[in-house]
């Protein structure tokens, strides 16, 4: 309805293959993008700490997960692990060199799970579906132990947790206890922005048709001259490098210091929810399953004590968690049969919609 | 306002190079080839054809000589025209789809030497029939695929014939010659011969010179100020006038893009990426766009459906009202109005991709009027425009703000225009063809001395001044009194009505018009069920009393509009009679097309004819039919014949002669 | 050279050195892979039956379990808890079986796999809605578990034998054999076999596919609870046992996803490696090598044989 | 489309040679001393009834399968065990007998993937999708869109290959296959499943690959009108075993041939 595609041709391959062919789309990502910007303006801190900067660092490791369960295929239950190594890896940077820029660290803490992330991925040329899902717990729990068992990862701190020290950019703090949720949220923001513009740039290009490729038949894309290895690896890889990233801001930007335990098969499991509900394959759906995941206890916290107590029924936070617990674990089942394609085909389809308006299709 | 400074400019080489030298970069053509659409700008389309002129003077194209183009709407189609006009010899577009037998009729006829064609399939034709044309030299293709093990001794691409005259232009002399070759040329010379197919008899070579079909051009360019902003799509066959006047003519001389599909299985889809500015569609085109979007909204949700139905039928009460800024509509109307173009109008447009429409055009034939209001109502400026290959497209057209379903406009600037006491409209302007080639008497007989072309259609004048159309001259009766009588005209009005499936009429040579009725049953049934009118069979539904009222009604509606028309009101139906039975293929009284064959009805059901024409009130018949199953049988009937009281007669006989 | 020492000599001098203390790992080991076993071969049930990955039979044995300590807790006798928490295993087959098994027929495996993830959580939810989040007792005195201890004078040592282990691995030995004889002399469980082969074979012999999906994830929720009571009786009942039961996940791999045979071998592979390593080297590294050392087993195995133990050489076609 | 990199090989030269090949599963023995060739711009076709190991001879072909015996030459060197995708690399393309495209992705980025590797620019361009990255798409882009041309397929160009039918998958098949600008083709039943019409368009399109290319092509195909119009030469398996070798006409008197196959078949 909203589309005029009528005389929005493309004259040249560039503007042919571009991610956002119609000038309408290119408008919304705009839109959203100054929109979400503004909000750090406009938003209270509540909203800001908890609510966007959660949901902006859990789409991203959604991505990241995404970019390996979704687009290559490969189904993984160590996702947690991957965000510790990168959360450790940055405390291990940032103590160790306090003169570079953090923003530098948060990045490079990536490379840290990549590597250990394309690792754990050797297994994934000989194994398939979910018996290289459970080789990936191996991931998890090995990992995890060594988050608790070698001190060194926390500079022999005491209490073992990872804590965020005092980081500034351009004088302003945005790292620890002074730095205010505006400020993590506009680096949150700003990280994030630019992370999925660059995964979107791979899986539209060549390395994106080789991922998908081993998905849909890896068979044929091994005739077709595509290695599997390299490919698969590369998938953990920068699916790790993501998810890395997520678990450096995540402890850093959001919790401002954490436990070992932050990283448990709990939270793969919730990012990997994420993925299936928000779309298997594809970027926006990343968000979309962030939002709802993460967000829906947040609202189910606010609304259903108010709604619930005129009956004089107190709902304490345990029975918020357990009832997220449950809600999630239908939502998935849910999804899995009546659009196993997640939210983001949700999207898409209404995309087409309007598109095709008014006709249905 | 594009031509007038460019005086000397009197012919399209000449008018290609003022293009390139005032919008050189402008976009001149694009193609939708290898997923994207390849551009070309003026000034690259002029170097281009310059280069291509050279390549066939050096291929032995001579002044006057012939070239065939033949093939889909490719730019190095067009740059063959142009090319080829650039030397002073003549282009004969051919349509792509004619079989090799057509095709050699043709160039035979027109005694081609050279052949510019798009592909293998049709280079495959040529060959074939080559035995057939001698004089054929050179064939020239735009598209190498398949075509690399030929031989290519006679065979070239257009493409190396291009560089071969980008090589010769390098050299002084040649260069100096092809632009001696372009100056030579003039206004008066032939420009090019487009082949019409008629409706008998073998295809007639209409020769048009450059004059007239500039001429012809600037008139619509004029009329509907189109300049190098317009974009157009040309899809239509290259061979045919229109085509050549909309996406050749128009384009070079008032510099708007023309836009080639890919290919024809892709035009939907093309149509609405180019999203053109000027449009130029056949009704058929037009009447299927409409038809798929009644079947595909049926598929769209109730709410959906609702709501599109309801915006529709608002937009069919005001939205051309709207459209022609006429007043009286009012501001809740109005609001409604743009409501449904958020939700319905402008998303529609962009489905059809006529977003940017100016104007549109619709000709060739008559568009049903309830198509043609669809189109305007939801806010395409669509027109009509009745025109012919012999005046360069146009006659008549309809200026803004006095578009009507029912009549084809005013005669076009310039354009003449007189209705011959048969009603024949004849017509004279600047774009009026020269002759028909190598056929002095076709032409004498078209052609009256003072100028004027037969149209060979029937028409009159409104009280507006709007020409309208109604029947091919050579159908048009008359009746005793000498009263005009078109069978088809008043057959068409006739079935307007849902009620009624098919309609025959009766008059020439007679004193009155007299009409065979054919009710459709699935409407009239419905009817019947609604007001409780009981019956067993069709042919008692037919007899029924009431549905007689019913369709006495109709037909009482429709005498009264042609008494209100010139000419028509003595065409009114005196006598009608509801037929027991369906018009039938099977039983060889409707063609396989659903035409009504009147000669055999009339043989088949003479007794009925009689009565109506005798003042009986009733007949009896019986006829024989075809079962489904092929069985045969006889079906009798007494069927009633009803009087109608016809309406004074407004206009007498005083009808506008020639408008302008 | 110290470090190869440590690990590739001395542990084995400590073995020989001690062999009390060697029986006494082996033991335990033995115990938690006869368990582990048991809770694989839920698993294999429902994977043989019906190719769905069961990822939630691990929750299925908490769940069992809590249902039946909180149905006591909350005052109801011990024997009617039992028999509630098998009458509760049955309603979660019908449901599973209508809401999720039967949409989702014909869909990829992976995808099934991923929806036992939606039912494993919702279980977690539901249970600890109901039954409250903290961690209980098992009821071992009213269900007339055994305890105590038997300490043998053995090789120089003291070994001991804890009651409620012996029981936990005669009780699944029992059961394990229950269902090896279910599974070739019962008729429905013929049936079973006959549609991991072909599922027109199964309706052949009568029983409706959706029957007999109801009929194995019963018995896998029968599986469930007894490893559910016994796992509880060792560690407490709580969900931090899905941990445990996650265990299962590396003796199928082990095993293979279809072999009876397989699980049980896995189990004590997995059971006895795990404890071997963590006493004799886990020291080595800090202990706790208990959480990661099945699975690194596991992955190390993949690599060299990916169809598992009793698996078939897959040959791949196009 | 450009002819490919490798100079080495003219027309009528063998370009692959099967020498006394055998391939076994466990018990089962699929082929059994199997020798033939194909030589360089041929059609060559393999037939035989069903199971007769006409597709474990192209697995082994484009190194699917290693044989437990005998030896494959290629371009004059012998074949060692290696994975498929180097078999790709060396200039080995293939369709399969059920369509095996990649059901997510549009025809166009199907086709592209078959230039994955033709495709060098490295991740950090393609990270940007910025210079050699995208000029290298557009190159390759250009390229596919030659084939798309060639195989009339435009008006799918954009269409996810899932919701094709079966016939133009086929096509945007064969059209992956010659995005790898393979010196030997490898046809796995092209014309299975497609009605008159749409067997006719790939017969064409077939010729044209060889005779505009010179690409060499293998195929498997049970028409046998068309194969015998198509082939060059065919070579006739049964039960794994070979039963003759010839030209289409040699092949079609051959008895052996006549009563193990075409007298079933026909």
């Amino acid at each position: 309805m909203l589309y005029r595609e009528a005389g929005q041709f493309k004259t040249n391959y560039v503007a042919d293959s571009a991610i956002f062919p119609l000038r309408e789309d290119r408008i919304g990502i705009g839109l959203i993008i100054l929109a979400a910007y503004a909000l750090a303006f406009l938003g209270n801190s509540f909203l800001l700490q908890a609510v966007m900067i959660p949901f902006l660092v859990f789409s991203l490791a959604s991505i990241g997960l995404n970019i390996l369960t979704g687009y290559t295929g490969l189904l993984s239950l160590g996702t947690g692990a991957f965000m510790g190594v990168g959360a450790y890896a940055c405390y291990k940077l940032m103590t160790a060199f306090p003169g570079v820029n953090v923003i530098v660290w948060i990045f490079v803490s990536g490379f840290f799970s990549a590597g250990i992330g394309a690792l754990f991925g050797l297994p994934s040329l000989r194994i398939k579906g979910f018996y290289l899902a459970v080789a990936t717990l191996a991931a998890q729990f090995f990992l995890q132990w060594c988050f608790i068992r070698i001190p060194w990862l926390v500079n022999y701190n005491v209490s073992g947790a990872l804590d965020a020290p005092l980081r500034t950019l351009f004088g302003v703090p945005i790292m620890g206890p002074n730095a205010t949720p505006q400020v993590r949220y506009l680096v949150v923001l700003t990280i994030v922005i630019l992370l999925t513009w660059l995964a979107s740039n791979l899986v539209h290009g060549r390395i994106g048709r080789m991922w998908i490729a081993i998905r849909d038949m890896d068979l044929a894309a091994e005739l077709m001259g595509i290695r599997p290895l390299q490919t698969k690896l590369l998938a953990f890889a920068v699916s790790s490098y993501y998810c890395g990233v997520a678990g450096a801001l995540l402890v850093f930007l959001w919790y401002g210091g954490a436990e070992y335990d932050v990283f448990n098969i709990n939270q793969s499991f919730f990012i990997l929810f994420m993925v299936i509900i928000g779309g298997l394959g594809s970027l926006i759906g990343s968000f979309f399953g962030a939002a709802l995941i993460f967000i829906l206890p947040i609202v189910l916290g606010i609304v259903l004590p108010a709604v619930m107590s005129p009956f004089g029924i107190t709902v304490g936070s345990d029975v918020i968690e357990h009832l997220r617990f449950m809600i999630v674990g239908a939502l998935i089942i849910f999804f899995l049969i009546v659009e196993p394609h997640g939210l983001a085909r949700l999207w898409q389809i209404g995309k087409q919609k309007l598109l095709a308006w008014p006709f249905p299709y | 306002m594009t031509t007038a400074a460019d005086a000397r400019a009197d012919t399209f080489p000449k008018l290609l190079a003022r293009n390139a030298r005032i919008r050189p970069n402008r976009t001149a053509f694009r193609h939708k080839d290898l997923g994207i659409w390849q551009s070309w700008t003026w000034g690259e389309v002029h170097e281009i054809v310059r280069a291509y002129a050279s390549g066939l003077q050096s291929l032995g194209l001579k002044r006057g000589g012939k070239i065939a183009v033949i093939g889909y709407n490719r730019p190095y189609l067009y740059w063959s025209i142009a090319a080829a006009q650039w030397l002073g010899a003549i282009p004969i577009p051919v349509y792509a789809d004619s079989v090799a037998e057509e095709m050699a009729y043709v160039l035979a006829h027109a005694e081609v030497t050279h052949a510019a064609v798009q592909d293998q399939e049709q280079v495959d034709k040529l060959l074939s029939v080559s035995d057939q044309l001698p004089l054929l030299q050179q064939v020239l293709y735009d598209e190498q695929k398949g075509l690399r093990d030929y031989d290519h001794t006679r065979l070239h691409s257009i493409q190396s014939v291009v560089e071969e005259g980008r090589a010769r232009l390098a050299r002084p002399q040649e260069a100096e010659e092809a632009e001696r070759a372009l100056q030579d040329g003039k206004g008066s010379d032939l420009a090019i011969i487009l082949y019409t197919s008629g409706t008998t008899g073998r295809p007639k070579g209409v020769m048009l010179t450059s004059d007239a079909v500039i001429a012809a051009a600037e008139i619509g360019c004029d009329f509907d100020k189109l300049d190098e902003t317009d974009e157009i799509i040309a899809y239509l066959p290259i061979a045919w006038v229109g085509d050549h006047i909309f996406s050749y003519a128009q384009a070079i001389l008032s510099g708007l893009c023309v836009n080639c599909p890919e290919n024809p299985e892709t035009i939907a889809e093309d149509r609405r990426e180019v999203g053109a500015t000027y449009v130029f569609a056949p009704p058929r085109v037009f009447e299927s766009m409409l038809t798929l979007t009644m079947v595909r909204i049926e598929d769209a949700s109730a709410l959906k459906r609702r709501m599109f139905h309801y915006f529709i039928g608002h937009a069919n009460k005001v939205g051309e009202k709207i459209l022609n800024r006429e007043p009286g509509v009012g501001a809740w109307d109005r609001f409604l109005w743009k409501v449904g173009n958020v939700l319905v109008y402008a998303p529609l447009r962009n489905r059809f991709g006529m977003t940017r429409v100016k104007v549109g055009y619709t000709a060739g034939e008559a568009i049903g009027p309830e198509i043609f209001r669809f189109y305007r109502s939801i806010g395409v400026n669509l027109k009509q425009l009745y025109g012919q290959t012999e005046a360069s497209v146009y006659i008549t057209m309809q200026p803004n703000g006095e578009i009507r379903a029912d009549t084809v406009g005013r005669p076009a600037p310039q354009v003449e225009i007189r209705i011959a006491d048969n009603g024949e409209v004849l017509y004279r302007s600047p774009g009026v063809f020269v002759g028909y080639y190598k056929d002095d008497e076709k032409t004498a007989e078209t052609k009256t001395p003072d100028g004027f072309v037969h149209s060979g259609d029937a028409g009159f004048f409104d009280q507006n001044g709007h020409l309208k159309i109604i029947d091919r001259a050579k159908d048009v009766g008359k009746m005793r009194d000498g009263s005009l009588f078109p069978p088809k005209y008043l057959e068409n009005k006739l079935k307007f009505y849902p009620n009624i499936k098919e309609a025959v009429c009766f008059g020439d040579g007679r004193d009155h018009v007299a009409a065979f009725i054919n009710i459709d049953l699935v409407a009239v049934s419905n009817w019947a069920e609604r007001n409780g009118v009981t019956y067993a069979s069709y042919q008692e539904l037919a007899g029924h009393p009431r549905i007689y009222e019913m369709i006495e009604k109709h037909v009482d509606e429709v005498n009264r509009s042609l008494a209100s028309e010139p000419r028509m009101g003595g065409a009114q139906i005196k006598r009608f009679l509801i037929l027991h039975k369906e018009l039938d293929a099977d039983d060889g009284e409707l063609t396989r097309t659903q035409k009504v064959r009147r000669g055999f009805i009339a043989e088949r059901y003479a007794p009925l004819i009689q009565a109506l024409y005798d003042g009986s009130t009733e007949a009896d018949i019986s006829t024989e039919v075809t079962f489904e199953d092929g069985r045969k049988g006889v079906i009798s009937a007494r069927v009633k014949i009803k009087d109608m009281k016809p309406y004074p007669v407004e206009h007498a006989t005083s009808l506008p002669e020639a408008a302008e | 050279m110290d470090i190869l020492y440590k690990v590739f000599i001395e542990p084995f001098v400590f073995m020989g050195e001690a062999p009390d203390l060697l029986i006494q790992t082996l033991w335990e080991g033995l115990v938690s892979g006869v368990l582990y076993a048991l809770i694989a071969l839920g698993f294999v049930l429902i994977f043989k039956a019906s190719g769905v990955f069961n990822f939630a039979q691990g929750i299925m044995v908490v769940f069992s379990a809590l249902t039946l300590v909180g149905l006591y807790e909350k005052g109801v006798p011990a024997f009617l808890a039992l028999i509630l928490a098998v009458l509760v295993m049955l309603v979660l087959a019908i449901v599973v079986e209508r809401v999720v098994l039967r949409p989702l027929v014909n869909q990829p495996d992976i995808i099934l796999f991923m929806a036992t993830f939606g039912l494993t959580y919702f279980l977690i939810g539901f249970g600890e809605l109901i039954f409250g989040g903290n961690p209980k007792e098992m009821i071992t005195d009213a269900l007339f578990l055994p305890q105590g201890t038997t300490e043998l004078d053995m090789l120089g040592g003291m070994v001991r034998f804890q009651h409620l282990d012996i029981a936990a691995a005669v009780i699944a030995s029992i059961m394990i054999a229950l269902l090896a004889v279910f599974f070739s002399k019962t008729r429905v469980g013929r049936a079973l076999r006959a549609v991991a082969d072909s599922h027109k074979a199964a309706l052949s012999v009568g029983i409706s596919l959706n029957q007999i999906w109801v009929i194995v994830w019963f018995a896998a929720g029968i599986v469930a609870l007894v490893a559910g009571i016994m796992w509880g009786a060792r560690s407490g009942v709580s969900f931090s046992l899905q941990v445990i039961a996650l265990k299962a996940l590396p003796v199928l791999i082990l095993g293979g996803f279809t072999s009876i045979p397989g699980a049980i071998i896995g189990g004590l592979i997995i059971g006895i490696g795990e404890k071997l390593g963590e006493f004799y080297w886990g020291p080595l590294v800090g202990g706790g090598v208990e959480t990661w050392l099945a699975y690194v087993i596991a992955l190390l195995f993949l690599l060299y044989r990916p169809q598992g133990l009793f698996g078939e050489k897959i040959i791949e076609r196009i | 489309m450009r002819a490919p990199d490798h100079p080495v090989m003219t027309k009528g030269d063998v370009l692959l040679a099967v020498e006394n090949v055998s391939l076994g599963f466990g018990g089962v023995k699929a082929l059994t001393d199997v020798s033939f060739d194909i030589r360089k711009s041929e059609i060559r076709a393999i037939i035989g009834p069903n199971g007769a190991g006409k597709t474990s001879m192209l697995n082994c072909i484009n190194g699917f399968y290693y044989p437990t015996d005998g030896r494959i030459t290629f371009k004059g060197v012998r074949r060692p065990k290696m994975r498929p995708y180097e078999a790709a690399r060396g200039g080995i393309a293939r369709t399969f007998q059920n369509v095996a495209l990649f059901k997510s992705m549009s025809t166009l980025d199907n086709i592209m993937a078959g230039r994955s590797i033709k495709m060098r620019s490295n991740f950090f361009w393609q990270l940007f999708r910025h210079g050699p990255a995208i000029k290298e798409e557009i190159e390759h882009r250009r390229f596919v869109e030659e084939i798309i041309d060639f195989l009339e397929i435009q008006h799918i160009r954009k269409t996810p290959v899932g919701r094709l039918p079966y016939g133009l998958q086929k096509r945007v098949e064969l059209g992956r296959a010659l995005a790898m600008e393979p010196e030997l083709l490898l046809l796995d039943e092209p014309m299975a499943g497609m009605n008159l019409e749409e067997k006719e368009d790939m017969s064409r399109f077939i010729i044209e690959v060889n005779q505009q290319y010179g690409t060499t092509i293998a195929l498997i195909e049970h028409d046998m009108g068309v194969v015998m119009d198509l082939s060059d030469r065919v070579v006739v398996l049964e039960y794994g075993r070979k039963i003759a070798d010839g030209t289409p006409d040699e092949v079609k008197r051959d008895q052996r041939v006549i009563d193990a196959y075409l007298g079933v078949a026909h």
